[in-house]
């Protein structure tokens, strides 16, 4: 991964599927707050779908084609690096790159497929590793509100920290990163065990019992070591957790509703924005600032 | 000026030093080595564009060394350097030739030197190797003059040539090798200039077994030419004498400015910058690349 | 010179691709050949004969024979030669089998090849000087490095043969790891009570000089001539004055501020401490991280009650040094820590795993402390956490071990039968516990060995279920253990109280510095390779330096036992005799071409060049130039190759001898 | 595949192994065995998310998951019976958007799923709030350049 | 070599303790290799001068293979970091002058390593035939080279003198 030089801050951007429809107000959120800590983005132009985990569970050369048809592009449009919020779509991305760069024979037919010669290696970034290159530092600088009575559960996923060699960010089993910028913010993080655990995302349509079982154990364990909000970097996570959780009420009539934000939303709630600037209020589970530190206050 | 040849006086006559070596002025724009012991000549001492020799060279010498040795103690040498020629003293006191507390170099703020004797100093007639020069204040020096001034600016001609050399197949870069070392007819003014060329018998006039051709047919220079750049590969401080000193024009110090690239690829070593980092050769990091070994 | 080639058929083991007797008349005809022959076994009887008798009849100067590797037969044949009175360093051999016959199928190309062979070694011997051996005097004392039962056993065995040891232990007490132990596997005796009559017969030895709280920092000469520099380190107590009554401990203010590590951290210990009640010496040692005085000044409390005034804030570090003939490496092992992956490790933690986050997830080493009736528990099987009784206890196996992508490829060996013996310990203690064991596979070699895996299932009722476990996690105070019954092709999942791992055995830290200081080869785990796999497991690659125990690979206490008195009996077969004989493969300097650049005495692996100062009529030193320590050179010719005028050569290996064979091809 | 040494590790772990008809150790073993109809006529490889965690957890660095890819794809190729008809139907769905988009479209994705599944019930409860939240788009989005996406499934198609 | 197809002529030099042992290992093990390579034994890689490659080359080898114990299994300890060293600067080198890299390769082989012997001699046969006869070396002009030039007898002299330095 190319590190950053100069203090020209700009990076590539690849929403992904999931940012212009069902998770837009992370897009939405992102760019917010980004724009705040002096950053911009450059949209990737003509963008397509990274083929997600259903390119590579059917079709592997056909997964690394779509996938590498982005990192083409970013190449074409001088990026040297692009920042993919979606885990899902960042991993695809970076682990195509891998396999392209270390592999000869699946460079010579990416490279046949598309008809381009891949040279230069992206650097590919998720929004922790943005958050990261930014400087935490920023965000304290910047800061309107301490969120310190928010407990916060970080959630990883499976998709962003594995694999560990290759991702190269953070430890595979105990990760960190994600707590360090929610201590940013000033909310305080709980210490628990699903951190990385996988909530069956790729399922989310087709078997949907297994996504809400996996889901809800995530929540239970979250809310058992004493996290009040559960904060995401991923798309399909977030789907997952929050929309889910109206068929988890009537699977598990005893459910309780728990909120569940973006990571952007979060540090976008400490920058001073409120919850319709970053896009809360179009969360299925509800939540509120204001109403969370009365909550908290009063019991 | 004055300073130096008043400095350089009260060297000897204090008896700090045996001899003083630096340079004298021949014609306007030509000087030459000159060793001083009496301190009455130290008016002869120059220091300018034109002193274009490395003076490092003759610490090694065995009739200059002799000045070193009294009767019952050993004295001190005092050099004029050049900062680019501090490098090889570096390299040489690394070496084990001179004790760093044997040699007391008096150095000077460089702005460059002209490519021969005879040239206006500008950035055309720039010597190869200050194009490249980041060492216009000498690394280690105990007395220094002159002030600081810039060098004129100038393409480099030698770094195009190996790019281009780089283009090429093994095939048509064995043909120019082939051809630039045919021109060798074994004078041996590279090795007798080079700084680094101690050795009290040089390998190829080693005999039995004879180790390098002496012929100076092609096979023969080939080989030569080899190995001087190999003995001198991880030493070689760039001075560039060789390709100075070469009346068949062989463009040596390529090869050499070549290796001292890999080098510093490979293990980030420049020879002669420092006196506390390990010499290349006889230093090993276990974590050298292993890449071409099966 | 008169050249006689030999050339042996090996039965048909070189003739049935070589032509034999083709090779043999080709070498007739070489210049310098004066006698060529082939024979069906040139090492037999008749064989050497056939040489010897040759070499007297036509007066030969040097022979080369073709047959096996020099390996094999270069000793035998260069002793034919001596009994017929040619210089053992005169005969060559040609590699025809190893490297010709049975590597290749074509009989043209083998015996042209085969004929190149004897060329190279013809021109070889031409060139070939006669050497002789040299002779070294021998320093009858070893160094002992590490005190643990290896280190005791070799000290006691070397000093009980008459010979001094000089017994260097790291910590401040001797006992290693295995007075750690609880009970030993498969008899179930105390692991002290064996242990700690052994460790008093070496402190009051009086052949053995024992230097605990120290440690070697410097090793430089060659067998039966090493000079040991061992650092002392201070103990700030008086060694000659303590009594041991250990008031000074009692009444130390500082107790709660460090780790007891003797106690696997489950305990803590004062400033001033001996590591264990049993220790030997007695002596306690003053921690200077957290002790008051060195803090800021005051306390002083036992130099107060000590009325022996043994207390010594001001000792500093000592240096000894010891002339020595042999050393024995015995420094042992350590378990794999298993936290989380840091940068600087070699090797990937077990996150998934939870140590070092969860207390009661705990590994092996902590559990015998646990279940030893002088731990921090008295020998009751508590909790870390909340000291209550776990009523079910999980036992991982393989936690690193066998483990590649955490950087560990190897079986620890020993982890089968611990697990098993700390699962029989637990139900013993806890009657109506459960104990479950995840495991890969048993590996239970050894006398009576599987029988004690099998009582621990079929007596003690232990349930080994057959898969690697993924993730502990905890939840209200239990531990949810998730594996996979790879037998039953079931997941499984237990709630357990507490979790042992039998984390991997790999070297001490600090292993790969202490081989470089002794000049010792290591593997890429650190653990210290032997000379030979099969045949010189207890030695080095250096001579006169040997191996006993862990820090050669994992082990249990009995192969320890036994590699330490293999150790002791190398030692003593090389005091046997007064002087040492050593190959005459060494480098010599042309001190009159060596320009002294030293780059020789930068590569050389056993420091064996000195500096020699060549001197003026007025004693002037006019050149520096490079001397070979004759007794010291190993003979690898590093030097040779690096020297840039050529001013070095190795005999046996000379460059004119390579030259030719180059030249001969 | 050699590098499995039947440890279990990765069934321990996986998130999904309580819905799977065999352990994804022995979806290895059967091949490692040669029985590959039983292997790729079994419910696991299509379970199987994707999430890593055996890849990650692997003691012998085997990537379990990418085999597992792997088996899906020879499963399609031989035509074996897919037993988790449903997860195929949504993958195939999901890439028949990108063919014709060049992005997801969620709308049209999940009406061609259950054109396909014939399970036309499931996820009405969400759906509105969605399109409510504006979520949901009424258009597909299209790339400007459709072709060099098609040509990659064309190029990549085993048909 | 009197076969009239041409034969490629190789040269390995390698040390006495892993690779001379891996190579007598490949032989027990009845393991099958090409014929071409002749093994010239030296105590330990770090004792290889890169001037032996040239004399290799100058008399006619067309590939040469240089193989030593692995890192840190040295016998000598340290012998082969230095020739890593060594043998990366020199392997640039004739890259640079033109010396197709196959001609000289390296590898580490332990004594256990039989089969990497046989597979690595295998190897550099076949790259050294795809390379082809190494006639840019060997057409270059040596004239008045006389068969041994390395030992002419002009130099017995010199033998004499040189023996007297060097045993003082």
């Amino acid at each position: 991964m190319k590190p950053l030089t100069g203090g020209n801050m700009r990076f590539g951007y690849y929403p992904g599927c999931s940012q212009i429809s069902s998770a837009k107000e992370y897009d939405l959120s992102l760019k917010k707050v980004i724009g705040n800590l002096g950053v911009s983005l450059d949209e990737l132009d003509d963008w397509s779908c990274c083929g997600a985990t259903s390119g590579h569970v059917t079709n592997h050369k056909l997964a690394n084609g779509l996938a590498m048809r982005n990192i083409m592009l970013a190449d074409h449009q001088g990026l040297d690096n692009i920042v993919a919020p979606c885990a899902a779509c960042y991993n695809r991305l970076i682990l195509s790159q891998y396999e392209t760069f270390n592999h000869p024979e699946i460079k010579s037919e990416i490279e046949e497929l598309l008809s381009t010669k891949f040279e230069k290696d992206i650097g590919i970034f998720n929004v922790l590793e943005l958050f990261m290159k930014i400087g935490l530092g920023k965000i304290v600088e910047n800061r309107k509100r301490e969120l310190s009575n928010l407990n916060v559960a970080c959630y990883y996923g499976c998709l962003l920290v594995r694999p560990a060699d290759i991702t190269k960010f953070d430890d595979a089993e105990e990760p960190t990163s994600m707590e360090r910028i929610v201590e940013a913010t000033g909310a305080k993080t709980v210490d628990w065990n699903h951190k990385v655990e996988c909530c069956g995302a790729a399922h989310s349509i087709a078997r949907r019992d297994i996504v809400v079982d996996l889901s809800k154990k995530i929540i239970d364990d979250a809310i058992a070591h004493g996290a009040n909000v559960m904060v995401v970097a991923c798309p399909m996570c977030h789907t997952n957790l929050d929309m889910r959780q109206r068929t988890m009420k009537k699977v598990y009539p005893g459910h309780k509703e728990f909120p569940v934000l973006y990571l952007t939303e979060l540090v976008g709630l400490s920058l001073g924005m409120n919850e319709k600037e970053l896009g809360i209020d179009l969360h299925y589970i509800d939540f509120k600032y204001d109403d969370n530190i009365i909550k908290n206050t009063v019991a | 000026m004055d300073e130096l040849r008043n400095y350089a006086r009260e060297l000897l006559e204090k008896e700090e030093v045996a001899a003083v070596i630096g340079y004298q002025q021949v014609t306007e724009k030509r000087t030459k080595p000159i060793v001083i012991t009496d301190p009455a000549e130290t008016s002869r001492l120059v220091f300018n564009e034109y002193c274009l020799n490395n003076l490092a060279v003759y610490l090694t010498k065995a009739r200059i060394r002799s000045l070193m040795r009294t009767k019952d103690k050993t004295m001190k040498l005092a050099i004029v350097a050049k900062p680019c020629d501090v490098h090889s003293i570096v390299a040489l006191i690394q070496e084990n030739q001179i004790h760093r507390n044997d040699v007391h170099i008096i150095s000077f703020n460089c702005h460059g030197v002209v490519k021969d004797f005879g040239c206006d100093f500008n950035g055309d007639n720039l010597a190869a190797k200050c194009i490249k020069c980041e060492t216009h204040k000498p690394l280690y020096f105990d007395k220094i003059f002159g002030e600081e001034k810039q060098t004129p600016k100038a393409g480099d001609a030698s770094l195009e040539k190996i790019n281009e050399l780089e283009k090429l197949n093994s095939k048509e870069r064995f043909e120019f090798f082939k051809s630039e070392f045919d021109k060798c007819i074994k004078c041996y003014a590279c090795r007798a200039v080079c700084p680094l060329c101690y050795c009290q018998r040089c390998i190829t006039d080693k005999a039995i077994p004879r180790w390098i051709e002496s012929s100076s047919h092609q096979r023969g220079n080939f080989s030569w030419n080899i190995v001087r750049a190999f003995h001198l590969s991880g030493r070689c401080t760039g001075c560039g004498e060789c390709d100075r000193a070469c009346p068949m024009d062989i463009p040596l110090s390529l090869i050499n400015r070549r290796m001292a690239m890999e080098v510093k690829d490979l293990f980030s070593f420049v020879s002669g910058r420092s006196l506390e980092t390990p010499t290349l050769v006889g230093n090993f990091d276990k974590k050298d690349s292993d890449e071409i070994f099966m | 010179m008169k050249i006689g080639v030999f050339i042996c058929h090996c039965g048909e083991n070189i003739s049935r691709t070589v032509d034999c007797p083709r090779v043999a008349h080709f070498a007739e005809g070489l210049p310098g050949v004066e006698y060529s022959i082939d024979y069906k076994y040139m090492c037999s009887d008749p064989g050497q004969k056939l040489i010897k008798d040759a070499i007297r009849e036509h007066k030969l100067d040097a022979i080369v024979v073709g047959s096996c590797s020099p390996n094999m037969h270069e000793r035998t044949f260069r002793n034919a030669a001596v009994s017929a009175g040619i210089n053992p360093f005169l005969v060559e051999i040609a590699n025809l089998r190893e490297h010709c016959s049975w590597v290749h199928d074509d009989v043209e190309a083998a015996t042209e090849k085969a004929i190149e062979l004897v060329r190279m070694a013809i021109e070889k011997v031409k060139r070939d000087k006669p050497l002789t051996k040299i002779r070294v005097p021998v320093t009858k004392r070893v160094l002992v490095i590490g005190g643990g039962i290896a280190g005791i056993q070799a000290a006691l065995d070397i000093a009980n043969a008459g010979y001094e040891v000089v017994l260097v232990e790291r910590e401040p007490s001797i006992g290693g790891h295995m007075s750690q132990l609880s009970e030993t596997f498969p008899t179930l005796d105390c692991s002290q009570c064996i242990l700690t009559p052994r460790m008093v017969e070496v402190y009051q030895h009086p052949k053995i000089k024992l230097l605990t709280y120290s440690e070697v920092v410097k090793v430089e000469g060659f067998i039966g001539n090493f000079k040991a520099t061992i650092k002392k380190k201070a103990r700030h107590i008086n060694e000659d004055l303590c009594s041991g009554c250990g008031l000074c401990i009692t009444k130390c203010p500082t107790k709660k501020k460090s780790y007891n590590s003797f106690e696997e951290n489950l305990a803590f210990r004062p400033a001033v401490y001996v590591p264990f009640p049993q220790a030997v010496p007695n002596i306690p040692v003053i921690d200077e991280t957290v002790c008051m005085y060195y803090k800021n000044g005051k306390c002083g409390m036992c130099v107060k009650v000590c009325d022996r005034g043994a207390i010594d804030f001001e000792q500093k570090d000592t240096m000894l040094v010891a002339d020595i003939g042999a050393i024995i490496v015995a420094t042992g092992y350590k378990l794999y820590n298993i936290e989380k992956a840091t940068p600087e490790s070699k090797y990937k933690g077990y996150g998934e795993y939870g140590y070092g986050k969860y207390r009661d997830v705990i590994d092996g080493l902590q559990f015998e402390r646990i279940a030893s009736a002088s731990g921090p528990t008295a020998g009751e099987i508590k909790r870390p956490s909340d000291g209550k009784e776990p009523k079910k206890i999980v036992f991982i196996q393989c936690v690193g071990s066998r483990d590649p992508s955490k950087g560990i490829s190897y079986c620890s060996k020993i982890c089968c039968m611990y697990t098993a013996k700390q699962a029989m310990l637990y139900k013993h203690k806890v009657h109506d516990g459960e104990a479950y064991v995840f495991y890969m596979d048993i590996r239970a070699g050894g006398k009576m060995y599987d029988e004690f895996v099998r009582r621990a299932i079929e007596e003690d009722h232990v349930k080994y279920i057959r898969g690697r476990v993924s993730k502990i996690h905890e939840e209200n105070g239990k531990y949810i253990v998730k594996g996979e019954d790879t037998i039953a092709g079931m997941p499984v999942e237990i709630d357990a109280d507490m979790v042992v791992l039998a984390t991997a055995m790999i070297p001490q830290d600090n292993a790969p510095k202490l081989a470089q200081t002794i000049g010792i080869p290591y593997d890429k785990h650190g653990f210290y390779n032997e000379a030979h796999p099969k045949l010189r497991p207890v030695e080095s690659t250096t001579a006169g330096v040997f191996l006993a125990g862990a820090c050669q690979s994992p082990k249990d206490i009995p192969e320890s036992v036994a590699m330490a008195s293999a150790t002791a009996s190398k030692a003593i077969i090389l005091f046997a005799s007064d002087t040492l004989e050593r190959e005459p493969v060494v480098a010599k300097v042309n001190e009159d071409l060596c320009a002294g650049c030293f780059y020789c005495k930068k590569v050389c692996p056993f420091g064996a060049i000195e500096v020699r100062d060549i001197k003026d009529v007025n004693g002037i030193i006019y050149k520096e130039v490079a001397y070979i320590n004759q007794g010291v050179c190993q003979g690898c010719g590093t030097c040779t190759a690096t020297c840039l005028s050529k001013s070095i050569e190795l005999a046996g290996f000379n460059n004119e001898e390579i030259f030719a064979e180059i030249a001969a091809l | 595949m050699s590098l499995c040494y039947q440890c279990g590790k990765c069934s321990a772990g996986c998130p999904i192994r309580f819905y799977m008809d065999i352990a994804p150790n022995k979806v290895v073993r059967l091949i490692q065995l040669g029985l590959y109809d039983e292997a790729l006529k079994s419910s696991t490889p299509w379970l199987c998310a994707g999430c890593l965690t055996c890849s990650a957890r692997c003691p012998n660095n085997f990537d379990l998951a990418k085999f597992m890819d792997a088996v899906r794809e020879i499963a399609l190729e031989k035509g074996v019976e897919v037993k988790e008809k449903d997860i195929l139907s949504f993958h195939e769905a999901f890439l028949d958007q990108i063919k014709m988009h060049g992005r997801s479209y969620e709308v049209g994705l999940v009406a061609e799923y259950k054109m396909k599944t014939l399970n036309l019930l499931q996820d009405v409860d969400s759906a509105p709030g969605m399109f409510f939240k504006g979520k949901l788009g009424i258009m597909p989005h299209n790339i400007e350049d459709k072709k060099s996406v098609r040509d990659i499934f064309k190029k990549t198609s085993k048909k | 070599m009197s076969k009239q197809k041409w034969e490629p002529k190789i040269v390995a030099f390698v040390c006495n303790w892993c690779t001379y042992a891996g190579a007598d290992l490949a032989g027990t093990s009845r393991l099958k290799y090409p014929a071409n390579t002749k093994i010239i034994r030296v105590m330990c890689s770090g004792g290889i001068d890169p001037v032996f490659i040239l004399k290799a080359f100058e008399r006619g080898a067309d590939g040469v293979l240089v193989s030593g114990c692995h890192p840190n299994d040295c016998h000598y300890n340290a012998g082969n970091f230095h020739a890593r060293r060594r043998w990366d600067l020199f392997h640039k080198l004739l890259d640079f002058v033109g010396i197709e890299k196959d001609r000289l390769q390296f590898s580490w082989i332990s004594a256990s390593e039989g089969k990497k012997f046989a597979d690595v001699i295998t190897k550099v046969t076949k790259d050294i035939i795809a390379l082809g006869p190494f006639k840019t070396y060997q057409d270059m002009n040596a004239e008045f080279t006389t068969v041994f030039p390395e030992f002419a007898e002009a130099g017995n002299k010199e033998i004499a003198y040189e023996e007297e330095m060097t045993n003082g």
